[in-house]
């Protein structure tokens, strides 16, 4: 089981914060092909992968970074702090 | 180093008492950002991504005292709610010579802006929409 | 624009009380320059050319504010007798972006130091020594 | 006339802040080489020119800068603030 989150326009096109998704999925890249699959929502979030940033156990990851053991993968825009 | 991820806002005068105190300071450098009205913007919202934001300043705060070896360094970073002409957020380095308190701020500016976990919303006259990150924030980091 | 040449001691909040509070600042930038106790450091003296320093100052804020478009612009130095751990001066710029606030903080810094009519002697183990103007400090102008 | 100050080392030097000084000189150069042939803490305060800077009328000037018309010059060392 992953704890999987989203923010900013991210969340809101999902339409939730977060869920916990059973998977098998290997990578990043596998599990975003698996949430595209599911409803409209998901894979107009996930249209565009260049726009969006990944996060593995709050740590910045890539696409094709390993699922193994996470425990939460967060999926959000461009960080704009500061 | 102290790090705050707070929704409240502050006080610089209070945040910086004792800044900078102990070691051999020469300089401090003290970065404040403010929401702008600009464009008839009349509030902002920033989301972030709380079991990471307080982690992931606190690593580009570590990285600015080594590289620059700084006697002190504080960030303060909000979320929540926020109308123009309110603090943001601020940096403070502290260190022996004044290039090294300057570049480790912007490096912190830079570093803050593209790497830590925020989102800024934006309300105006046209209704609310999320702050598009900009590819000169992304460039900006290419120089450290 | 506000430049102070004073040898009392300041404090950095009292004069930043309202700092940049009209125009749209997006970002404030301040540089607070310390006497350290390097080499067994006692003390220092600042001299100064009471009638031109202003005026020269006032020059070189005049100029950031110019070539950055600054909201705001603040210099404070001191002259007379300090100690180790006092503040020498600060300098604070208002702008709406950072990278403006930056430079602006930083060139100002940079022509203080070679071109504002202060001449700073240590008094340490050794006795009292001027201090030598380095190099790089002439060769910081360049980079403007 | 004009009125003559000096800062830092020089000042210790020459062993006054200023004084009033009836010169013809058409340049700083000139007032220079006039100082010094007056004493030797003069010729020991002007000996090197690269180590000094000098301002007219509370402006920075050249060596070679003409006096005409100024009231005022300093000699100092290179400045030290910030």
């Amino acid at each position: 089981m992953l704890d999987v989150l989203y923010f900013a326009w991210v969340r809101e096109r999902i339409g939730e914060p977060r869920e916990r998704i059973e998977t098998e999925a290997a990578t990043v890249a596998e599990l975003v092909d698996e949430l595209r699959g599911r409803e409209a929502r998901y894979a107009l979030a996930f249209s565009d992968l260049s726009a969006l940033r990944v996060a593995i156990d709050q740590e910045l990851a890539e696409f094709d970074s390993p699922l193994a053991g996470a425990r939460e993968v967060a999926f959000f825009p461009p960080m704009t702090g500061g | 180093m102290r790090v705050e991820v707070q929704s409240e806002p502050f006080d610089p005068a209070t945040e910086l008492a004792g800044f900078g105190a102990k070691g051999d300071v020469g300089a401090i450098v003290t970065f404040t950002g403010i929401v702008r009205a600009t464009g008839g913007l009349t509030g902002m919202e920033i989301e972030h991504y709380p079991s990471m934001t307080a982690k992931a300043i606190e690593a580009i705060a570590s990285e600015a005292v080594a590289r620059w070896g700084l006697d002190d360094c504080l960030v303060i970073h909000r979320y929540g709610v926020l109308s123009p002409g309110e603090q943001i957020m601020m940096v403070a380095t502290a260190s022996r010579h004044r290039a090294a308190a300057f570049e480790a701020a912007e490096f912190l500016m830079d570093y803050l802006k593209s790497r830590a976990p925020f989102w800024k919303k934006e309300t105006g006259p046209d209704g609310a929409t999320w702050v598009a990150a900009k590819d000169e924030d992304e460039d900006a980091l290419s120089r450290w």
